[in-house]
């Protein structure tokens, strides 16, 4: 049961469209139900944490949202207009940007040509789109060093990197659009404690600029700390939904591993 | 804002089943079921030619047919191995002809006895991919190396033939490898014993899983019996028919449980798969890839060496074109067709069989239509891409494209 | 193997004149074994200080120009060419002219350029005979009375070979067809010529009219072998013609009475006739007349050609087929060693008494 | 400058010849200085963090001392033995068993075989080494219920799984061979709570079964939680080393950002 | 424990340099320096032949080298682009044959201008492509759709072809596409001019780093200009020699140029390796992956024409063989010999020409030596693995294998 569903008329959002909304967005791998009957909404300038045991389907959720993955049911409207979003392009050019949890890096590329990839600053059409490489360098190493990222290499390619590295060029990415909704999906997993309290400023940042955010993590202390709400899920299904300020560690905890409910947990192996 | 945001015409209605069968099916179609689509693609493009021409589902065709693919199967079941493992090839197809020209050699002219002939050619074979996965191994990509193996293949046909450059096998003990029939008597045996052996495995693992074992369990052991029981005996009533069964089609059949039992159930085809999917993590498992490289290119030479002995006794003849024409792109595309990936790591032995009869019977049947150069050509082309594209429809239930 | 090759050594023979035998592939043995080794024998015995080179095309014809330009490159005095495919071979003859290297062209050669020479079995006369023998034995009852149903297997489609050899044939056999004598039921071009489409070209056919054919008629002695595999196969009986440019299989299969016939073409005849007249290029002098009396366009010019003779052999009712294919033997197209050792004549009375 | 250097003499271990030794080990990739002279003792029965910042070369470490990598100059000693592991095979031969930072699964094989993988339970090798299904599925599930770790088929690829499940097989395998010296990199980096607290649990497990046990998080809270000793690593050398309950997250802290250092950070971009 | 551990015997010396070398060279010879072991390897095919044989490096038989591998070089382009987006392609050469058959018919026969009728040529080189890119973007693999397209295009080939089975170019405008030399003079100023670009280009960049460009890097591009030209200059000269540079070369340059702007310098480029390299990736990022496929099978499609005309007009006719051969196999080894490779997403288009010089190099020096057949493809396959071995070792700076 959620149990403290937001209010949007008592919310700080108050009167303000949702830049997105999810309605019943159910999705099955073969025989698992990834998602079931999830509804969501996040509007502008807000930051909200999804939360979950492994295998709860918080990426399946970001991966519907962001394009790449399609739910079988529901409905999913961004900036109130009923949309489907067939591929990430579709997603991205619905101003939607994601930091995937696997980081979707090319491996064969270097850190600049990641970076930019698909939003390379290129040249006119007419020369065929020359890219101009050498603002693509300034602009990543700025970019890189905002996020405490240190690659000594921009030019080699990122196979290489180690493993917060290539976390920290995955969040760069979300630096070079524009997105009016940036997903971040475990962001802060492979970094170093100086790069992790970067990108806690980023999500302040991002908000700053009237983005949307949705992160999703398992450090309940990082979620407590720029949240302003956060959204419970187990085993597929939304089971809760707190409002900063109106729980305490204890609650997600609660919601996340379902101690509080009578039933025994209906999962596990098998 | 892009053409891929089309606002929701039909929402999905709110009262579905809870798994929708789409998603249930394409499920369902992935490991050992792959080769379900395979099996109705291959039923359409038999239906397809039997409106066409009734002589197509004869038994005397289809005997044609079994015998005609045979060599193909044979030469495809390597490739798989090699295919799996991440790897291609390209010069079994010649190796084929080596090792049946020196089997003819060794039967024929210096009148060994025709096992022994025979091991020679495999032993030949082993030796030749054995070289080959060695330097493979060293770090050269398997397709320059097999396609240099290739060319010294061809100058190497032409040491080990005669200087009359051709070898008549006809009346001798050679020839009969093809042209023996098992008698409908001895095959029905032969499969009774086979499918009895299965059943007993299968319900011996469902009595393994003790108390846990539902009934339903129990319930799926008794269909798979009863199915695979229907198939094995449909199969080899039509196939003895025509004065009994082929012994190359058995050759093929029990090389095929042989790999298919070596590939899902033993330390050795999980390591292979482990290979093909991820080479660096095999490695870091501890599994000694180098050396289960080197066992996939063996597998592939014994097989290409038996696939040479089988088609040189199925044409009587050896020559310095034995091993040429469309054999090698045939077996790989009869992998591929089957279900094995050219990326490594996917595919079961049997997508050698099934890839070979799509091929096998295309061809059959554009040849049995009498039509000219020109439409075969179109038609036997055509007709493998429209099936492979029928599978894939299948396999991922749906129409749509993947988006990319 | 092909230890008929010679002149191997790398560094050409000092002084000794070069000349190029270019083989076009590797997949008809005669070059490589026959008409090679006879072409160097009878070109050393006319003129010691010949060197003879051999290049093998490997049925490709832009590796065959490449070689021929390595061979002028080489200074060779003459080239003697089997075309690896006579219609796009022009730019050897244009090569060659440029360089002022006279070209022989040899049994299949090339077309569409200048050339010094030709010696071939006119392929269309091959068809030509095979047709008529064909002619005889249908009119003489060999298959039956009414229409007869006959199977025929051409070459590959498109082959210079192919599209010639038809005509000959054709030339016989469609007045028969058009008047109801000869009823085709199945007619297959044989993929790159080989046995193995020709055996499923076989199948396919019986098939397709439930075994109701009265006879084969192929192209050449690999069809024929394909043919005969797909009949033992099956255990029927039917005869098959068409047999040319005799390959062991064939003699054999005379031998097992499996094969009506065969074309023969004197390989050494050949090659000697294109030794004469590549001695006669080299010294500058004009082709033999004795040997060259026919001119053919070959589409751009006319070349003087040695039109040779093919023999047809046929199996008949009550002659030893011995006694037939001893004249293969007679030409030194095989030896009956190598058609009796192993293989399917080695049990036929004629091995045992050429063996014993 | 190493600020605590642990004397074997005083330390618990006292008298115990090391499971591990490495003198002077330095490794370059190309250009790039990963490794630099580092030395490093495991003991039996002793958990080590290691710590650094991204980039540090704590990875390379390990992929060194389980024979993935081959180090440039320096020595290897496995029980007091000058060795030189060539290969995974071989570092597992010697005991060693490695959980790495990108897991190291096979996308297209399941959670029993990724689980058992090169350690299959099997048959004879007269009948051609016939797997044991039955037996490893039924470890399988004990040894991924003692992590809390759900995974709903054991029998799909692993591709499809979540991360966290992914990553609770990685670290499931540990337990399946009997090694004297795990390797953990980044163990707990994708997983929930519970699987978490299950995970230093298990490091607590293994000590107490004396095996040695290396560990690298960027969590300086589970660190000094599991820890008997920590190792920092800064820029590919090794720069300090403290003993339990000699040290407070600051001292960590500095450590690893050189904070403490008058020069200017030697590294960064270019 | 086993035989990985081994005692260390000689211990690592302290006083080592702080970058070993071997670490060193096999870094450098990533990215846009993987040519460097390819260019080694070509020296020392180059050296062996010519000792044997001093006819090998004159100027005669450098042209008729560069002739022979022009065909093998565009084609192998167009694979390269289908290669790096992890595609593979067998159906391009019997393509260039129709391409090249249709091209003559409407230059020949129907007397269209040349540049209109090869214009021709590529638009059925394009529509034909287009249609299998189609075909692998809904997701059938493109080695069976390209199989199937060959076995299509075999037929095709005997539709287009007249009845005769051949056109022939010879004294015809056609004729001269392969037979125009530009004279030496024009050679050295088109050589001239492109070098002066490629020099202006490099130091425009290098002023567009600004103030951070260090002195060291103004005399990389000094050395680079120094070297290029040197390279330019060099070959220039030496294909001038006789009669002047042929045009299929001058043809050959400029694709390679065009490709290689395109693959490293423009949008485009990046997102072909990004496909290549990791296409869930790619696809994540927004790149739209069926349309860079499909532009990747397109320029496959117009090299494939170009070869066909090129080769054409070299063999001064089309015929039912148009196509055939060995020319697919050695275009896709000339691109994996080059350093591409057949996972995707690695290589340069650079590796078209490498690839195809050392498979051409070798062909021209044994033929050149005159062996027998049979040694002929002993030393053809034997040396072709021998010089991928070799830059093999090369590039990983070590003799050992990789352990696995
Ligand atoms: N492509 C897929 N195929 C099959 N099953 C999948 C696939 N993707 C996800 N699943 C299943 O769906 C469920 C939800 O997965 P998801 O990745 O969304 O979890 P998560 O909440 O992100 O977990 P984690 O915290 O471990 O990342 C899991 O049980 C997983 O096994
Ligand atoms: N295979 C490689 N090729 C090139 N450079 C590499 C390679 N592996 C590691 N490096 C470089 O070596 C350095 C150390 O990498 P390593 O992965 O060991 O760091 P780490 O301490 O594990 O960092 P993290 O906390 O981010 O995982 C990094 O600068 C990395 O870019
Ligand atoms: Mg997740
Ligand atoms: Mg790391």
């Amino acid at each position: 049961m959620p149990e403290v569903i937001a209010d949007p008329g008592a919310a700080p959002t108050t009167g303000r469209e949702p830049l997105l909304e999810l309605h019943g967005i159910s999705k099955y791998f073969g025989g698992v139900r990834a998602l079931h009957e999830v509804d969501l909404e996040l509007f502008r300038g807000e930051v909200v944490g999804l939360v979950g045991d492994n295998g709860a389907g918080k990426s399946t959720l970001v991966k519907v949202i962001s394009g790449v993955e399609h739910p079988d049911t529901g409905e999913l409207r961004v900036r109130g207009e009923a949309v489907r979003l067939e591929t990430p392009r579709g997603a991205q050019a619905a101003g939607i940007h994601t930091v995937y949890q696997d980081l979707s890096l090319c491996d064969n590329l270097d850190a600049v040509r990641n970076l930019f990839l698909g939003q390379e600053l290129a040249g006119s059409v007419l020369r065929g789109r020359p890219l101009d490489r050498h603002r693509m360098e300034t602009q990543a190493r700025a970019l890189l060093d905002s996020l405490s990222v240190k690659v000594r290499s921009l030019s080699a390619p990122v196979g290489g990197l180690s493993g917060g590295q290539r976390q920290g060029i995955a969040i760069a990415r979300a630096l070079v659009s524009d997105p009016s909704l940036v997903l971040l999906d475990e962001p802060t997993a492979a970094l170093g404690v100086s790069q992790r309290a970067e990108v806690l400023e980023l999500i302040v940042r991002l908000r700053a600029q009237d983005r949307g955010v949705l992160v999703i993590s398992h450090d309940l202390k990082d979620i407590q700390e720029v949240a302003d709400r956060v959204v419970v899920m187990r085993l597929g299904s939304k089971v809760a939904e707190f409002r900063r300020g109106h729980y305490g560690s204890g609650d997600l905890v609660a919601a996340i591993t379902g101690a509080d409910e009578s039933s025994p947990n209906p999962g596990g192996n098998r | 804002m892009s053409v891929d945001q089309s606002p929701v015409t039909a929402a999905a209605a709110p009262g579905q089943p809870s798994t929708p069968l789409r998603s249930r099916i394409a499920g369902g179609f992935s490991g050992p079921y792959r080769s379900i689509p395979v099996l109705i693609v291959l039923a359409l493009i038999w239906l397809y030619f039997y409106s066409q021409n009734s002589a197509y589902l004869t038994s005397a065709n289809i005997t044609n047919l079994s015998l005609q693919i045979v060599t193909t199967a044979i030469l495809a079941l390597g490739v798989v191995f090699v295919l799996l493992v991440g790897e291609i090839d390209l010069s079994s197809a010649m190796l084929s002809g080596v090792a049946a020209t020196v089997t003819a050699q060794l039967a024929v002219k210096s009148e060994w006895p025709l096992w022994l002939a025979v091991l020679g050619g495999v032993v030949v074979g082993l030796l030749f991919v054995f070289v080959e996965a060695l330097v493979i191994v060293f770090g050269v990509p398997s397709l320059i190396v097999t396609l240099g193996g290739m060319v010294v293949l061809q100058g190497l046909l032409l040491v080990v033939l005669p200087p009359e450059f051709t070898i008549n096998v006809g009346g001798t003990d050679f020839a009969e490898i093809a042209s023996t029939r098992i008698p409908a008597g001895w095959s029905l045996a032969l499969a009774a014993a086979g499918w009895l052996v299965f059943c007993a495995v299968r319900l011996s693992r469902h009595r393994a899983r003790g108390t846990a074992a539902a009934p339903t369990a129990l319930v799926s052991v008794g269909v798979s019996a009863l199915v695979s029981g229907v198939v094995i005996f449909g199969v080899v009533v039509v196939l003895t028919q025509d004065r009994g069964l082929p012994l190359p089609v058995l050759i093929l059949v029990s090389m095929l449980l042989v790999g298919s039992y070596f590939t899902t159930q033993t330390r050795y085809g999980s390591h292979l798969y482990a290979v093909g999917g991820n080479r660096e993590a095999a490695q870091r498992a501890g599994i000694p890839v180098a050396r289960m490289v080197v066992y996939s290119f063996l597998v592939l030479g014994a097989c290409s060496a038996v696939a040479g002995v089988v088609e040189a006794s199925r044409l009587l003849a050896v020559s310095n074109s034995s091993g040429g024409g469309p054999l090698m792109l045939n077996a790989i595309a009869a992998a591929v067709v089957g279900g094995a990936s050219l990326f490594g790591g996917r595919g079961t032995v049997w997508a050698a069989l099934l890839g070979a009869l799509v091929i096998g019977s295309i061809n059959n049947g554009v040849q049995l239509l009498g039509m000219s150069t020109e439409v075969q050509s179109f038609a036997t082309g055509g007709v493998l891409i429209l099936a492979v594209a029928i599978d894939v429809v299948i396999t991922r239930g749906s129409l749509l494209p993947n988006r990319r | 193997g092909g230890d008929g090759d010679s002149g191997n050594d790398a560094s050409s023979g000092g002084g000794k004149k070069l000349v190029y035998f270019m083989a076009p592939n590797t997949t008809p043995t005669r070059y490589i074994e026959q008409d090679g080794p006879d072409f160097a024998k009878a070109l050393e015995s006319l003129d010691p200080d010949i060197e003879v080179k051999f290049v093998n095309g490997g049925g490709d014809s832009a590796n065959q120009l490449s070689q021929a330009n390595s061979a002028i490159a080489a200074g060779a005095k003459a080239l003697v060419v089997v075309a690896a495919d006579p219609n796009t071979s022009a730019a050897i003859l244009q090569a060659a002219d440029g360089a002022g290297v006279p070209v022989i062209g040899y049994e299949n050669p090339p077309l569409n350029g200048p050339m010094y020479a030709q010696v071939i079995f006119d392929p269309y006369k091959v068809g030509v005979q095979q047709g008529e023998y064909f002619q005889s034995q249908v009119e003489a009852g060999a298959f039956g009375d009414g229409p007869v149903d006959v199977a025929r297997q051409y070459g590959n489609k498109g082959d210079v070979y192919t599209t010639e050899m038809l005509r000959g044939q054709d030339e016989v056999l469609q007045p028969m067809i058009d008047d109801g004598t000869l009823n085709v039921v199945c007619e297959d071009y044989i993929k790159d010529w080989a046995p193995d489409n020709a055996q499923q070209a076989a199948d396919q056919c019986l098939t397709k009219t439930q075994g109701d054919v009265d006879v084969f008629l192929g192209f050449y002695d690999g069809n024929a072998s394909g043919i005969i595999a797909a009949l033992r196969a099956k255990d029927v009986q039917i005869p098959v013609y068409g047999g040319q440019n005799p390959e062991l299989t064939g003699l054999q299969y005379m031998l097992t009475g499996e094969q009506q016939d065969d074309v023969l073409k004197a390989f050494s005849v050949e090659a000697e006739a294109a030794a004469k007249i590549t001695v006669a290029a080299i010294n500058g002098d004009d082709p033999p007349s004795d040997l060259v009396a026919d001119t053919v366009n070959n589409g751009s010019d006319d070349i003087p050609t040695a039109k040779l003779d093919t023999t047809l052999i046929h199996l008949e009712e009550g002659k030893d087929p011995g006694e037939v294919v001893q004249q293969a033997v007679d030409l030194g197209i095989f030896t009956w060693e190598q058609i009796c050792d192993g293989g399917p004549a080695a049990d036929t009375p004629t091995c045992q008494e050429k063996a014993g």
